[in-house]
């Protein structure tokens, strides 16, 4: 090939790079290994990742089944090592899915029109609000502070350095939104009012009374759905003008957090603000129905700094692997599920209210709850690892004012014994730090 | 016609939807063993009583469905993939094996750090790998994709100028960028300036030294260009910027005629990002999920999204979250974490003999094809090509033909088609990269085939113009797509 | 044309001699960890110095190579596979996920039997179901197929009889068997002595009745034979053979039409085989592997190959070598034991009621094509139909067109063809087996390609005759390939 | 689809069965379970199954590493849920498959045709044998008694109902046939020599001689392959009439026994007396290449009970898994990867060698070797599991003269330190026999 080329050797080819720039040495990257090897310096890693623990964790990121057939699908080459599908013609798998994917969003959610995908429930949220801004023209940003505190960290990111100012808004002892000080904390410059539901503490919003506040001061309703499960029996906010969705609990692995995917589904007449890519029918010249990417004046390959985003690549794999989910368990399926979760999270939160303190028990939740322990919840948490259970998340770090409280969170997969076994370590910390409150109550009477 | 390709029986298959009838059941639950609960009294009215739409279809029409979807792609897995820019290369099958791993696809991202000391790792092992291979000082993995990469950087970039007093107000951008770099120089809120190329279709130095000045916060320069052409004078770029306190940021979608042959470090880099999805062998998937790291300078260090990976003294890898000039996050979690393992994976796959083989073989391959095609399309710029070549339809033009007809045309011919959006300084650009995955025998049937193309422009440009003919649609109307938007299936009735 | 299937475009591939060239290669070895060896000191002439013309090629193109391959086949996944007697049903994807975990894939047949309680705890809980889906007393995995069944079976027939003093000579089967059971028979010793069938296509008892006496060791029948009809005298054939001390084998690849509906065990059978590949859904694989169980009653099991997994007091599964009448071993270690995982699952998967509701739509699916075919296709019995119905094509005959030019033209339809090999006694055989697998949508897909067809034969018999027309091969001349083989490639020169 | 039918009820389709016989009750089989539940029963059935040991044993089962697009490939639907490929035009892809199977296996065994596979190893060599009866019109056989013990059974058990006497062959102390004997037992009604090499006790066996001295007599050579990576570096033994292979080796999982891959490989001359599918190159009406199966007249749904066997469904997929293999090592890897299990193995019998007495020690032999310990090797194994090891397979069962043997088997896949370990167990075991010993002579001297 080189004498087909005319050059001497390989190094001709790279004589455009200046010869000081040129690496004369080796990489120091690991020496090469064979397949064997690899498989083995990673297993080595899986083990050292809690393999077989039994988990209590939720906050945006759940542990739900996965059906087998997703991964046979999508190993297929022909999806897993396709390009974007702009040549339509050789690409009607992924263009079809596409479409079906955003018809199912758009059945769960009630909305009108949804996108491929976003890179996460994070960057959807904040592209929500982004896309609020836009569509109203207004500059300000109402947030919940029951949104989950990394997508709130990242609409900070993004907003900040646009200098589009945020306020928080508060959640009341129901764990619901504080409505008072929320149509309080709504100006004229506000763009959207941005919530999750079921949100960060568990606790399903009202949806419809926050949007008729919001609407009310001409200002949008943005929800973001971290816990896409919840569908199959949570109303969805229908009243929402912008839902921003991450779709990891259908279907896509845990995987220390990601890839998941993002969506955002919106109403008809604010399509053409919405960022990300979207499949669209038509017809080929025989007349026969094709889909194509589409409205593609929205984005920046075309559109370049008047975009309504920079997106490029989405998160098309993972959307197919949410895409086989949502086919498989389909209308009733979806329900059932949502069912059980319901009935686990029913069960523990009732278990431990026996020995310990539910917080927010008045509003309805789906499948987390927060529960306050006398002890640090870390501490008990440790000892749960040595049962190979993963506690609730101590919320400390994220809501200090709750004090030693966590975050549990079942699904179908959360057996009653783990239930029991974290039930029954909880307890006995509450037994413990009450004898001891009790000694020490003692020792004062008898001084 | 071509020794490519053929047509073959291939099924058909209407939408779930149409599949779909009460009662068909792909979904099993295992028995409860909790005691069942009233929906409708623990949520009262926000239980949902109806899920609308949703197909209700069996677990072998699933597979057919999703299985016949997929014999009507193109993939690599088939055959040349020769997109610029994408670096369509051969997907390890051992990544796809790795990332499965229990421990690493049940890792939830909140679990204690002793149990997570094997994703930790990853993320360290990986980060230390691309620094070395970037000749970067430190690094982010946060980033979901190249285009979220850009706006890390960029945000870093103003985090970085606001501490010296002001975030500056423009960012430069070669006519010949992807059109992420503007679009996300606008999200940061940057203007942004165009900067015209030379004749050679490299940076006019002398129109960069005229628009540098202290509102530019950077130029954002792609190396080698769009047009794979190496910017030969690239020293020169970064001294004009750094001698106007403005910042090289450097869009690392063409790593793959880099890695292990020079270093951005070493040549003035101050930011870049990556595409793990493209350099780094992790599969497109029809469109994603990508990884885009960060990686800058020393000075940029501080303003590193949050958390960072560091070693602590003992050796083990923790997470920092102590960093108060950070830009703040920019995605919910570490990143596309699956990415990471197949990128280390990769890279491990070939150490560091492998990596700079892998790129002297995709230099090698773009040379090849554009040996083999030139004379039959128009080069329009003749400087020397890295890792691939674009060519213009100007001698197609002529007959009516452009870029996008060739394209459909070589569907004929067993290949999906290069390019054709872009670079902009390109009217009718094929922008053409083979990467080092593609063999001898292949890249001849594809010159074979564009030879055949441009013969048949000239003889009979209607069988290009009416292109592609052997695919089960024809030429699909995009313009009636856009007009009347059906974006969504909704029941008949 | 049709609804079903239209035309793609479809990469060409060569032989895998033909891409290999020196160099290429996609392994990879681990540095060895043990001294390196002297290959000729140690192996002396025994050393092999050339492998001959075995390929070289990379990764990719491997993976392509055996792509574009893969995209040639029809298979279950893709469409409907109506073939008879093959039971073409889903198979199960978890099924291949669990065979594959690491304590199953990677267990030895010789490892020490307290780490082997797993595998052996498949073979005890399969065998037990078996047993009881079957009606039978015992049975043993070790059979590597159907046929290898059939071979197992019979001898353990002749074991039995010689038991009770001579082997005996013959072995009665009927006209409508699949070949395999004259070809075991005779392998194992016994004379064939065909039986034949009554106008209803079931086995003539009277004839029977005279065929029968102390030569006969047993008669091997298909139940639902082949036509899909279900022996109703099945009783009264029992009774003949026990009679005269004979024996009842049943050839159990129809079982789909019985499971959870009716035993075997409990119809007079004394011993029979299973397909795991047919009824319990393990893949066919191209043409395998299978799995073919042996079932036999109380007075057979002494005759069971060795060894025998039984349960010891202590409830844990062990294997039993002491078995002094067993007919011996038939295949090395335990039998296709991924096989029998994957058919537990499937039973576990289906349940009793899952089980009889399989056995229910199979049968309700087969009717319901028997129905829609009527009028357009011979029906030649019109005995009522269980899981398959075999039509003939007297009918199309008549312009020239015959059982495998339907077949063929039903490719175009985007269907795989039904069998038409046999049975023997319906001359240009149509034998149709849809399985509980289908939707009323495929099946009604189905019906309309075959009553299309069936027009074409009388308005255009050539389009029939010159079918397929729609594959990347046309008809393949299977004469020239048996009289001069070509059964290898060997490099041109 | 009742209606359609023009019946009422699905027990309607049933009524041909007499009613006396169906079933009035649920099977007794276990209850219908879940996807997520099949999972988890066959994952505990996985950790009872010695899950994460190393292994030393062999004895026609090896464990090599397996290149993961093995499994990537024949996943894909189009080869999994594939029938036999009798309608060729839709079966291209498995025919051609199989075409550059036989090639393959004719290039590695040196032979001149191939098949598309047997059941296995075991049932090959049985088939060769009545081939070679066919063939010769001789009735009696002459079986190496190195040959796999298992092989050996399943002959005895097809050839016994035939009436097809066998006589078996001794090795000497070089672990070799006995050429004298074997010349000996070979009469003028010897169908055929039945050998193994490498043989059951790993020594490499001097096919050419032994080729002379059957064929001197008029009888054939029959050798079976039990460990096919042995071909990379073994020179195959061309002078034989009939190879039967098992080529588990190449690239299919352990899997407790099977599904395995057997294949017949022979001359050309004797390829209308083979049995199996075999897959041939013929052209369409175009004149184009393409390939069927074909001499299917010498099959069992052509010629009933006048077949050269009733193999029917062979073991395809694995056949595919197998070319597989062979296709990613090729010409180049083959040989390393051979020569890695030589090295291993010579390495570890050289460690065995210092401590105790290693059997055959006179002949070459691949990856197996006999080491014969002072104290039961059974004792010495239960040690060893401890240690997470599987050690070599104890051989008094199959070969009561050897005493204390145990057969072990290293391969590119047995690391250095699980040599070093289990050469450590069994010093430690040869002094504590020697220490009881001298202890009880040091006793005897006292008295
Ligand atoms: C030069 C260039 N820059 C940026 C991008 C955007 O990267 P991503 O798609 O990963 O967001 C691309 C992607 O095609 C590109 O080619
Ligand atoms: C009725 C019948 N009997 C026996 C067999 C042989 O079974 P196998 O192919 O598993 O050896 C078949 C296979 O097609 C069959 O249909």
């Amino acid at each position: 090939m080189l004498k087909a080329i005319g050059a001497r050797s390989v190094d001709d080819l790279f004589s455009p790079i200046p010869e000081e720039y040129r690496l004369a040495r080796d990489l120091k990257v690991p020496r090469q290994m064979a397949e064997s090897e690899i498989v083995d310096w990673f297993r080595e890693r899986s083990r050292e990742n809690g393999d077989s623990y039994a988990t209590f964790l939720g906050a945006g990121a759940y542990y739900h089944y996965r059906p087998v057939i997703i991964d046979s699908l999508i190993s297929r080459g022909e999806f897993l090592t396709a390009y974007t599908p702009y040549q339509a013609e050789i690409s009607q798998g992924t263009l079809q899915a596409i479409f079906e994917f955003q018809s199912m969003i758009c059945e769960l959610t009630g909305m009108e029109v949804a996108n491929a995908s976003m890179y996460d429930g994070s960057t959807a949220a904040a592209e929500a609000v982004m896309m609020a801004v836009r569509l109203t023209g207004r500059r300000s940003v109402v947030v919940a502070r029951s949104l989950h505190p990394e997508y709130r960290e990242v609409l900070a990111t993004y907003a900040h350095h646009q200098n589009l100012p945020f306020a928080t808004s508060s959640f009341g002892d129901d764990g619901r939104l504080n409505l008072n000080e929320l149509e309080k904390s709504i100006t004229s410059d506000t763009a959207c009012v941005l919530i999750q539901s079921p949100n960060f503490l568990g606790t399903i919003e009202d949806a419809a009374a926050i949007a008729e506040i919001a609407h009310k001061k001409g200002s949008m309703l943005v929800v973001s759905i971290a816990e896409a499960v919840s569908l199959g029996i949570v109303e969805p906010p229908r009243q929402a003008d912008i839902i921003a969705m991450e779709a990891q609990s259908f279907g896509v692995p845990l995987g220390f957090g990601g890839p998941y995917c993002g969506v955002l589904a919106t109403r008809e007449q604010f399509v053409r603000q919405m960022p990300g890519r979207l499949a669209g029918q038509t017809t080929d010249r025989n007349g026969k129905r094709g889909f194509v990417l589409t409205l593609a004046t929205r984005e920046q390959h075309i559109r370049r700094e008047k975009a309504t985003s920079n997106i490029c690549t989405n998160q098309a794999l993972v959307a197919l692997m949410v895409n086989i989910f949502m086919t498989v368990y389909g209308k009733v399926g979806l329900k059932e599920l949502a069912k059980q979760n319901l009935a686990k999270t029913a069960y523990a939160a009732g278990q431990f209210a026996r020995h310990t303190k539910i917080l927010f028990q008045g509003s309805p939740r789906f499948n987390e709850f927060v529960v306050r322990t006398s002890e640090d919840p870390a501490a008990i948490n440790s000892r749960l690892l040595g049962h190979k259970i993963v506690g609730g998340l101590p919320l400390k770090k994220f809501y200090p004012e709750l004090g030693n409280a966590a975050l549990w969170c079942c699904t179908e997969l959360t057996t009653r014994s783990a239930i029991d076994t974290a039930v029954g370590l909880v307890a006995e910390s509450e037994r413990s730090v009450r004898a001891a409150k009790e000694e020490v109550d003692a020792e004062q009477v008898t001084r | 016609m071509t020794r490519k390709a053929t047509r073959h029986v291939s099924q058909n298959e209407g939408l779930i939807f149409e599949k779909s009838s009460p009662g068909k059941a792909a979904w099993k639950l295992p028995p409860l063993d909790v005691p069942e609960v009233d929906a409708s009294a623990l949520l009262g009215s926000a239980e949902r009583r109806d899920l609308g739409n949703m197909p209700e279809v069996s677990e072998i029409e699933i597979i057919r469905h999703f299985t016949r979807l997929s014999t009507w792609n193109y993939a690599i897995d088939l055959g040349m993939y020769p997109l610029g820019s994408c670096t369509m290369k051969y997907n390890p099958r051992v990544n796809e094996l790795v990332v499965r791993l229990d421990g690493l696809a049940n890792g939830h991202p909140y679990q204690p750090e002793p149990i997570s000391q094997g994703a930790l790792r990853i993320i360290k092992t990986l980060s230390d790998c691309l620094i070395e291979i970037t000749g970067m000082d430190a690094i982010t993995l946060q980033p979901a994709a190249g285009a979220h990469g850009e706006l890390t950087g960029l945000l870093m970039v103003r985090a970085y100028h606001q501490s010296k007093g002001a975030p500056r107000k423009k960012i430069l951008i070669p006519d010949s960028a992807h059109g992420t770099n503007p679009a996300t120089a606008a999200m940061v809120g940057y203007a942004v300036e165009n900067l015209k190329s030379n004749s050679q279709g490299m940076v006019d130095v002398a129109a960069l030294t005229a628009q540098m000045n202290e509102d530019v916060a950077a130029l954002m320069l792609t190396n080698p260009n769009t047009l794979g052409v190496f910017e030969q004078e690239i020293h020169k770029i970064a001294e004009i910027m750094h001698a106007k306190g403005g910042l090289l940021y450097m869009d690392g979608a063409n790593m793959n005629a880099l890695v292990g042959k020079v270093r951005p470090g070493d040549f003035g880099v101050d930011v870049m990002h990556l595409n793990l999805h493209k350099t780094f062998s992790t599969p497109h998937g029809g469109g994603g999920p990508g990884s885009g790291p960060v990686a800058v300078k020393r000075a940029l260090e501080p303003f590193l999204p949050r958390p960072v990976v560091l070693t602590r003294t003992d050796g083990t890898p923790a997470c920092d979250y102590d960093r108060p000039q950070s830009v703040g996050r920019v995605r919910a979690f570490y990143g596309n974490f699956g990415m990471f393992v197949r990128a280390l994976a990769y890279i491990l796959a070939n150490g560091p003999d492998g990596l700079r083989q892998t790129t002297e073989d995709a230099v090698l391959n773009a040379n090849y094809i554009r040996k083999g095609l030139e004379g039959a399309y128009d080069l329009p710029y003749s400087t020397p090509s890295m890792h691939e070549v674009v060519f213009s339809d100007k001698l197609q033009a002529k007959k009516g033909v452009k870029t996008m007809d060739i394209a459909k045309r070589l569907i004929d011919y067993g290949f999906h088609p290069y390019t054709t959006a872009f670079p902009l300084i390109v009217p009718g650009a094929l922008m053409i990269e083979p990467t080092e995955s593609e063999s001898k025998e292949e890249m001849d049937l594809f010159i074979e085939a564009m030879k055949s193309i441009a013969e048949e422009v000239e003889e009979d440009p209607q069988t290009v113009l009416d292109a592609p003919h052997s695919t089960r649609v024809s030429r699909l109307d995009e313009t009636a797509a856009a007009r009347k938007p059906v974006l969504r299936w909704k029941p008949q009735n």
